[in-house]
């Protein structure tokens, strides 16, 4: 039962009040793709154990999605940050290389 | 308008804290950029202030409430609600914002007692006890979203959807039963 | 045979007596008695039945550990079965019954198992029963499940009330024995928001019955005292009868808290759960006394060393006149000294080790009591009740030196701490192999939502099982004990036979002994997860409380390896069983979940409407008058509203604003055709699909002004959408100017049907409702017979329809003035089969009947629909894939029975042959059928293989049973193919 | 092999069942197998077994990085049915129920596969709608199941509440051979015959790389070493991903927690299983007498086998309102399993882009009832390169867009 704290309105609650939206960061691919760009976008996924960037909506506050790195083998997160970005944030890439220092980077 | 009556019409129970519904209220929910200076100029016309991030804030008969980045929600009272969302949207019509009278989209209870607190507690993930005066928590009650503030002392507002009420005030009133209290008093935020 | 002791007792109060049955046979015990203790003090040792062999069971513990003394608590509505006698208080009028027995306890038929106990090792299920294979089923499973199962079968619904709450702190503290109490202490003082919680009714845990020093005062003065200072802290709140039940993610702990358990039929809540959200959990949950395993370790009258002097000092009950201590430690000595406090008997002292020098030891033996050292346990004489044990030597097979008569059998094998939170998620264990236990390694903690240890773990929990231990480990300063070592026993003797290993218990109520683990091991089963699930060790409902450490320590010496290569089994929730009604809290009956209410909802309760679940809400299915069935019901709605004019209350239909420089790219990105390009004023219908194609909602859209659109979607499906909108808008399209706002509530939206709908509105007045002001697809807003009104002349029936749209507080008045004005013109309301049949007969898809999630607009023949002059929308470039693209996809047609029959929901269309997996190959199914009292038959819609290219071909539909139906394809349109009825 | 039987059971009572030998033996791997199957739980297990026992292959190795049946098969709510809409999940799930008719006497081990009777509820009218179209379509596919009455679903199910106020009971979809096994049988009956055929079975075995040659699978890397192969199958639920990225390729995975509960055991008051999924729960009654409840999964990634508490609160409720008289009774256990979900939600059957590799997944939170069935596809897939049942399962599916979506008629699929 994790905790997370929304970004947006700066409130930290449970679980329960947000709703979980999968993989972060996806690019979306349209009519002029390949099959394999478009296979990718909608099935593809990254589905660590370990590091993992994903998506959450804030469905009982403020309604805003926002971005969250959290550990799938521990559950430990590491940050949240607004969904407007293609790509996590230099400060949480930072403090999860600092804490796992063996782990790969993103993507 | 006449014809016009609240969710429940004003029900009340009365356990360890009184619970009611509060009848007709106006509300008016504001999208738009909240820094921007011609919504900060409509909201001043009406005599109100952008609030910071999670506050409430009332001055003289209007409350005004941030509930997201681009989003506040005036509360009025239900006669003057129309008229209200048309000046603000007229007011901003040179802008990009969106003004709508959602008063019946919504209804409005009143938690009073000295164990108003432990009511939420029961309901409410929110850790009720460090709500300060002047902040609104958008939280989930039971099985639906609502928000919650400290309107008085002893007294705790609460916003759901219309459509809900009943349950809520379901939920309320079986919270609320004598015999059920938590504590004597009420716990300590600190 | 136990009894009351005349004096004592530090927990009863002897001036309240309190009347209760075992088994129909009246008792009495005293207030503060648990139903454990009364029931001792009214000498009824033997309590219940195993799982198993059926053999006769006595009280073991004092405690959750409790394996056999559960029963049967409560009557009718408020029976519950498998009730923990230990941890149950008494009260007055608690009816009880033992279990697991035929016909009484004292006779069980089912004993017989117990004389065939060679035949039925651990796991001989797996090996037998299977033959001939419908036995099984009919004959041996039968047996099995009526002999095993535990409790009784509750038969009522529970009359009982259940809450919950959330709390929240910085420390949350479990276990209220004095290393809890010493922890809460010290955070208490340091500022911390402090929850100190103990799960039974009594602070101070195990010490007040064990005594010792604490910071230079006697432990009950010390306990008092800091109890005191705890209770004037405002940052503290203490509870008892709050058991912590699971430590979950990120410091959530879920607690159950007893609170009407001993006043039934009080009008307050039975129980309570509570979900804590802690910073830091410290555990303080002590410690559990280990059985030693000997043959007949389980005859009734064999009890923890512990028990027994909790029982004597407690509550002031004997557990018999004489008692054998068997013991590898020193504390079991303590027992010794309770008793003969209490002036019984103790006739020896076993002990397996071979010297004794340590403080307790002495002091027993100055007070007379014969040691034996070396010395174990044989086996114990007695079936119903201990008679005697006969004493062997310890490193010895087993052969008999001595014979001691007594009546209760106190035995020790010395500690495991309570790791239970600790592990719950993840934190890892340690072997110590001086007090040959697991504690919790501190290296290796279970970790928070940031990544550091969330739990701590102090006192015996923490494997300090001395008091001076304890009190080092919570920070109040250690002194050394003066305790002499303990010496591991897992078997007594330690060359026991056969004869002795298939007696000697290890999991009491599942019946497993040490031979079974010892099988397990023989044929493979060499994980510890393996050996549990073979034998059953530590599945009972005391979840291995007393039998885990004793099983694995058998497992490691069977397969020859360190107990710490066996390790442990998974530690799980909930610490001690919680009931499934707290667990499902207030939300039952009608707060079972929500139900949302339309602003006219009561209107139609007043009529008898029968209900139609649409996701939350309750529609309104059909309107029966007296003495007409649903059908009846629902043709009388449907001609009514062709004839006259027919109400429907469309308020949960969802109403979304999208507004914005940038809405109509935007809505032209979520709708397959083009919304940009729609007329203020106008009104078009638009399809959303998702981004793998398939249609997913569907509904007209409105141009409200230059930047504004009021989207219509499926009642469902509004959350649902203004969600997806705002996904879009926040996650993909960010830089876009768009604001949406989901009004679906703040407007009640009523459908006026029929051909005398518009006389209705102008009888209504106040608004021109003309063909020529408000022609078909269009809206207008105004004062409609005074109430504030938006009219959209839109039709899901092909009927003359407006769409109004009124302010949700004026909605039940605008309905009865609607009623009232067109009682004349023969209005009726209709229920939602009526609208599905309406839309059925004009070829309308209904979102959820034509789609199921795999369906896209191209199926459905709605290529109208679909823009081919955008160069993107969700869904298109799925529906560009060879599947979607495929010829032979099943395309939406009508289907006309040859009989007039209706077609069963569901039906499917065979086709010739059989494909590779002899399933029969199909052509096509049925998505919407009904019978059709316009046209007087049964009409369907459904997807058929080519369909559109077939019409006029008969194909075959299965219907009920074997039997198969005759249906002509024909165009979906099956009612006013030229809609000259809604264009009026 | 010593047969097991009732008389032996009897002779070796007479000596304390000193006699019995061990179910599996507990091997070093060889060098080099023909096959090696990745993960000992019941699909592992079961595709090794039907290796040999339809194709003559025997030289298999079945590796396990903890203890065989560990995983999600000895983790289940142990439901069987086969009462499936679409005809691929149809064939594979009837071919599964079918072979745990026999498997008892097939395995000699007593997997107590037991035909209960399973029902599905109707409790609002589009799910009637969708369970009546589930009879027609297993009526043409060989599937015996019926869609009966609310008065016949009383008669079955006698503790439950077919009045509730907020959803009565419409009627149930029926399948009749539908039922339970018990779980670990399933695993140690099939780890026993495997064993038999003198197939290796390597437990405490940890996979850490996969070799390969010229886009062809050469062999494993283990924590004993590495060991070769000619064909690799990868059937390892909940860790499905992880395996794939050794393979270098990705899957259409997303491995989330699902979790189960037990009360505490009373005696039998419930003789079929029930599925109320416009509640979300089911549950169903052990031999030993517990019930045996479970929900649906949480929502995010988690590889931790533990799930979020709030889906234990939100089944809870949704069975005590259907079995009002479970209410007074107490959970005993709760646990939690990796299950992985595919995008559309049915499972994975599948050669890979890397030469002999094959992958058996995303079974999602209905796996246990297909082992066999699974086990049988798999085996002749890996034998002869293709299997009918197998066949619309490919990993194709998701570029073609060709869904195999059962959630058109039920909500939760278990």
């Amino acid at each position: 039962m994790l905790t997370l704290t929304c970004p947006c309105c700066g409130v930290t609650a449970e679980e329960t009040e947000f709703a979980p939206g999968g993989e972060a960061h996806p690019k979306r691919f349209g009519p002029d793709s390949s099959d394999a760009d478009f296979e990718g976008y909608l099935f593809a996924r990254a589905n660590p154990k370990g590091v993992h960037f994903e998506r959450w909506r804030h469905a009982y506050g403020c309604g805003k999605w926002f971005l969250a790195a959290r550990c799938t083998a521990t559950l430990e997160v590491f940050g949240t940050y607004p969904a407007q970005t293609t790509a996590p944030p230099a400060d949480v890439i930072k403090k999860i290389k600092t804490k796992r220092p063996e782990w790969e980077g993103y993507k | 308008m006449s014809n016009a009556v609240s969710a429940l019409q004003g029900a009340t129970y009365q356990g360890f804290v009184t619970v009611s519904e509060a009848g007709l209220i106006g509300m008016i929910s504001i999208r738009g950029d909240l820094t921007s200076k011609p919504l900060l100029k409509a909201l001043k016309t009406q005599g109100l202030s952008a609030p910071a991030p999670r506050q409430i804030v009332t001055s003289n008969d209007l409350t005004l409430a941030w509930m997201s980045p681009d989003e506040l929600l005036l509360i009025c009272d239900h006669s003057a609600a129309a008229q209200r969302a048309q000046t603000l949207t007229e007011a901003l019509e040179k802008n990009h914002a969106l003004v709508c009278n959602v008063s019946d989209a919504r209804a409005l209870f009143r938690i009073t007692g000295s164990k108003a607190d432990q009511v939420i507690m029961k309901l409410s993930p929110a850790d009720i006890a460090r709500l300060p005066m002047g902040e609104m928590r958008r939280t989930r009650l039971a099985q639906v979203a609502a928000a919650v503030w400290r309107s008085a002392p002893d007294e705790i507002s609460l916003i759901c959807f219309r459509s809900v009420a009943t349950y809520v005030q379901g939920l309320l009133e079986t919270s609320a039963r004598p015999g059920s209290e938590l504590f004597e008093a009420a716990p300590s935020s600190s | 045979m136990s009894t009351r002791l005349s004096k004592g007792g530090r927990l009863i109060d002897r001036a309240k007596r309190l009347n209760f049955t075992f088994n129909g046979k009246p008792m009495q015990g005293y207030e503060g008695d648990t139903l454990a203790s009364a029931l001792l003090g009214a000498g009824q040792v033997m309590v219940g039945r195993s799982f198993k062999y059926h053999r006769p069971r006595g009280i073991i513990a004092s405690g959750v550990e409790e394996p056999n003394a559960l029963v049967g608590l409560g009557r009718n509505a408020r029976f519950e079965p498998d009730q923990r006698t230990t941890t149950t208080e008494l009260f007055e009028g608690a009816e009880t019954r033992s279990q697991n027995h035929w016909p009484s306890l004292e006779y069980d038929i089912g004993e017989i198992n117990d004389s065939f106990y060679k035949f039925l090792p651990a796991g001989f299920y797996y090996k037998t029963f299977m033959a001939p294979q419908a036995a099984w089923k009919h004959l041996f499973e039968p047996i099995i499940r009526k002999s095993a199962g535990l409790g009784a079968v509750p038969k009522e619904a529970d009359p009982d009330r259940y809450e919950q709450a959330y709390a929240h702190c910085d420390v949350l503290v479990v276990g209220g024995g004095v290393a809890g109490l010493a922890a809460a202490l010290r955070e208490g003082r340091a500022g911390k928001r402090v929850w100190l919680i103990e799960q039974s009714a009594h602070w101070g845990g195990r010490t007040p019955v064990d005594g010792g020093q604490i910071d230079g005062f006697e432990a009950c003065d010390w306990i008092k005292a800091t109890l005191q200072e705890l209770e004037t802290m405002e940052n503290v709140t203490l509870r008892t009868r709050l058991m912590a039940a699971g430590q979950h993610d990120h410091g959530y702990v879920i607690g159950l808290e007893s609170v009407g358990d001993t006043r039934p039929g009080a009008d307050i809540p039975r129980h309570r759960l509570w979900r804590i959200r802690a910073g830091r959990t410290i555990t303080a949950t002590g410690a559990i006394e280990r059985p030693l395993a000997f043959a007949g370790n389980d005859v009734p009258g064999v009890m923890l060393a512990s028990a027994v002097r909790d029982y004597v000092v407690n509550w002031a009950v004997s557990p018999g006149d004489r008692t054998v201590i068997v013991t590898n430690n020193d504390d079991a000595y303590r027992t010794a000294l309770a008793l003969l406090d209490a002036g019984l008997s103790v006739p020896a002292i076993v002990d397996a080790r071979e010297a004794t020098h340590g403080a307790l030891p002495q002091e027993v033996k100055a007070r007379g009591v014969r040691v034996l050292e070396g010395r174990g346990v044989a086996r114990v004489l007695g079936r119903k009740q201990v008679k005697g044990v006969e004493i062997c030597a310890q490193a010895g097979e087993g052969g008999a030196i001595e014979t001691i008569e007594c009546d209760c059998v106190a035995m020790s094998g010395g500690w495991s701490p309570v790791v239970h939170l600790w592990s719950h998620c993840g934190g890892k264990l340690i072997w110590d192999a001086a007090q040959a236990m697991f504690r919790p390694d501190p290296a290796r903690p279970p970790l928070g939502a940031d990544g550091t240890a969330m739990v701590q773990v102090v006192g015996a929990a923490n494997g300090d099982l001395s008091l001076a231990a304890a009190m080092g480990s919570a920070g109040l300063g250690a002194c050394s004990s003066d305790e002499a070592p303990m010496m591991p026993v897992w078997q007594m003797p330690a060359g026991a036979p056969p004869a002795l290993r298939f007696k000697s218990f290890l999991d009491f109520q599942n019946d497993v002994k040490v031979s079974d683990v010892q099988l397990a091991a023989r044929e493979g089963y060499e994980s510890v997860e393996h050996t549990k699930r073979y034998t059953t060790l530590g599945m009972a409902t005391d979840q291995g409380k007393l039998s885990n450490i004793n099983g694995l320590a058998v497992l490691s010496d069977a397969l020859g390896q360190p107990i710490p290569a066996t390790g442990t089994t998974t530690f799980r929730p909930p610490y001690t069983p919680i009931s499934l009604g707290a667990i499902a809290g207030e939300a039952k009956g009608a707060l079972f979940q929500p139900l949302r209410r339309t602003p006219v909802q009561s209107w139609h309760e007043a009529q008898n409407a029968h209900w139609e679940p649409v996701g939350q809400w309750r529609r309104p299915y059909c309107y029966p008058q007296t003495g007409e069935s649903h059908r009846e019901a629902v043709n009388r709605e449907i001609t009514n509203t062709r004839a006259n004019v027919g109400l429907l209350d469309a308020s949960t239909l969802g109403k979304i604003v999208v507004k914005g420089p940038d809405a109509g790219r935007f809505l032209d990105m979520l709708y397959t055709n083009m919304m940009s390009t729609l007329p203020v004023g106008k009104c078009r219908y638009g399809l959303m699909c998702n981004e793998n194609g398939f249609l997913m909602d569907d509904g007209v859209v409105a141009r409200l002004s230059e930047d504004s659109w009021l989207c219509h979607t499926t009642s469902g499906g509004a959350d649902h959408i203004h969600g997806w909108m705002e996904d879009w808008l926040q996650c993909e399209w960010w830089d876009w100017k768009v604001y949406t706002a989901n009004l679906t509530e703040q407007f009640a939206q009523i459908a006026v049907v029929g051909p005398k709908a518009r006389q209705l509105l102008e009888k209504l007045g106040g608004m021109d409702v003309s063909k020529e002001t408000l022609p078909f697809m269009q809206w207008l807003e105004g004062s409609l017979g005074g109430f504030d009104a938006r009219i959209c002349r839109i039709s899901f029936s092909g009927e003359l329809s407006y769409e109004i749209a009124v302010p949700a507080s004026q909605g039940l008045a605008l309905w009865k003035k609607l009623v009232t004005e067109g009682k004349d013109l023969g209005v009726m309301p209709y229920g939602t089969e009526a609208l599905h049949v309406m839309r059925a007969e004009k070829g309308f898809i209904m979102i959820g009947d034509e789609t199921d999630g795999t369906v896209i607009p191209q199926d459905l023949g709605l290529n109208w629909a679909i823009s081919k002059k955008k160069t993107d929308y969700l869904g298109k470039r799925a529906q560009q894939r060879p599947h979607m693209t495929d010829p032979n996809r099943w395309k939406l047609v009508g289907l006309e029975t040859l009989d007039g029959s209706v077609i069963p929901d569901g039906s499917h269309a065979p086709a010739d042959g059989y494909n590779a997996n002899g399933q029969r190959n199909t052509q096509g199914r049925v998505t919407s059928t009904y019978y059709s009292p316009t046209i007087g038959k049964g009409i369907a819609m459904g997807l058929v293989l080519n369909g559109p290219d077939r019409m006029g071909e008969v194909i075959e539909f299965t219907g009920e049973g074997e039997a198969m139906i005759k249906a002509r394809i024909t165009d979906p349109v099956f009612f006013d193919k030229d809609g000259e009825k809604q264009n009026v | 092999m010593k047969r097991y039987s009732m008389f032996a059971v009897a002779r070796e009572a007479m000596r304390y069942h000193a006699g019995w030998e061990r179910a599996w033996r507990s091997p070093e791997p060889k060098k080099r197998y023909k096959v090696i199957v990745v993960g000992a739980g019941g699909h592992g297990l079961a595709t090794a077994y039907y290796l040999g026992k339809v194709h003559g292959i025997t030289d298999v190795a079945v590796i396990e990085k903890g203890w065989l049946g560990g995983g999600n098969t000895g983790r289940n709510t142990t439901i069987i049915r086969s009462n499936y809409l679409q005809d691929p999940s149809a064939a594979i799930y009837e071919k599964a129920r079918s072979l745990y008719e026999g498997l008892s006497q097939d395995l000699n081990y007593n997997v107590m596969f037991s035909p209960r009777g399973l029902l599905m509820l109707g409790q609002t009218e589009h799910e009637v709608r969708g369970y009546q179209r589930t009879v027609h379509a297993n009526r043409l596919q060989g599937i015996a199941t019926e869609w009966i009455g609310p008065e016949r679903v009383k008669e079955l199910v006698p503790i439950l509440n077919i009045d509730g106020p907020r959803y009565p009971v419409l009627g149930a979809l029926y399948q009749a051979r539908g039922g339970t096994a018990r779980h670990d049988a399933v695993a140690w009956g099939y780890a026993r015959a495997c064993s038999n055929m003198g197939m290796d079975i390597i437990q405490q075995c940890e996979v850490t790389g996969i070799s390969q040659n010229a886009g062809k699978v050469t062999g494993i890397t283990t924590s004993k070493g590495e060991i070769g192969c000619e064909n690799l199958a990868i059937v390892v639920a909940g860790h499905s991903s992880v395996m794939a990225e050794m393979g270098g390729f990705r899957l259409p995975i997303e491995s989330v927690a699902l979790q189960a509960w037990v009360s505490e055991p009373i005696k039998p008051c419930m003789d079929v299983v029930v599925m109320a999924n416009t509640v979300h729960g089911y549950m169903s009654q052990s031999d030993k007498g517990e019930m045996v409840i479970g929900g649906g999964t949480d929502g995010f990634n988690n590889y931790t086998q533990r799930g979020s508490w709030h889906h234990v609160e939100e089944t809870t409720r949704a069975l005590v309102e259907t079995f009002p008289i479970i209410s007074r009774l107490k959970m005993l256990r709760q646990w939690g399993g990796i299950v992985d979900m595919t995008g559309d939600r049915s499972p994975i059957l599948s050669k890979t882009p890397v030469e002999g590799i094959f992958v058996n997944c995303g079974w999602g939170t209905g796996g246990f009832k297909a082992i066999p069935g699974s086990g049988f596809a798999m085996a002749e897939l890996i034998a002869r390169g293709h299997s009918p049942l197998a066949a619309e399962f490919n990993l194709d599916r998701f570029k073609e867009g060709r869904f195999i979506d059962e959630s058109v008629a039920a909500g939760v699929a278990h």
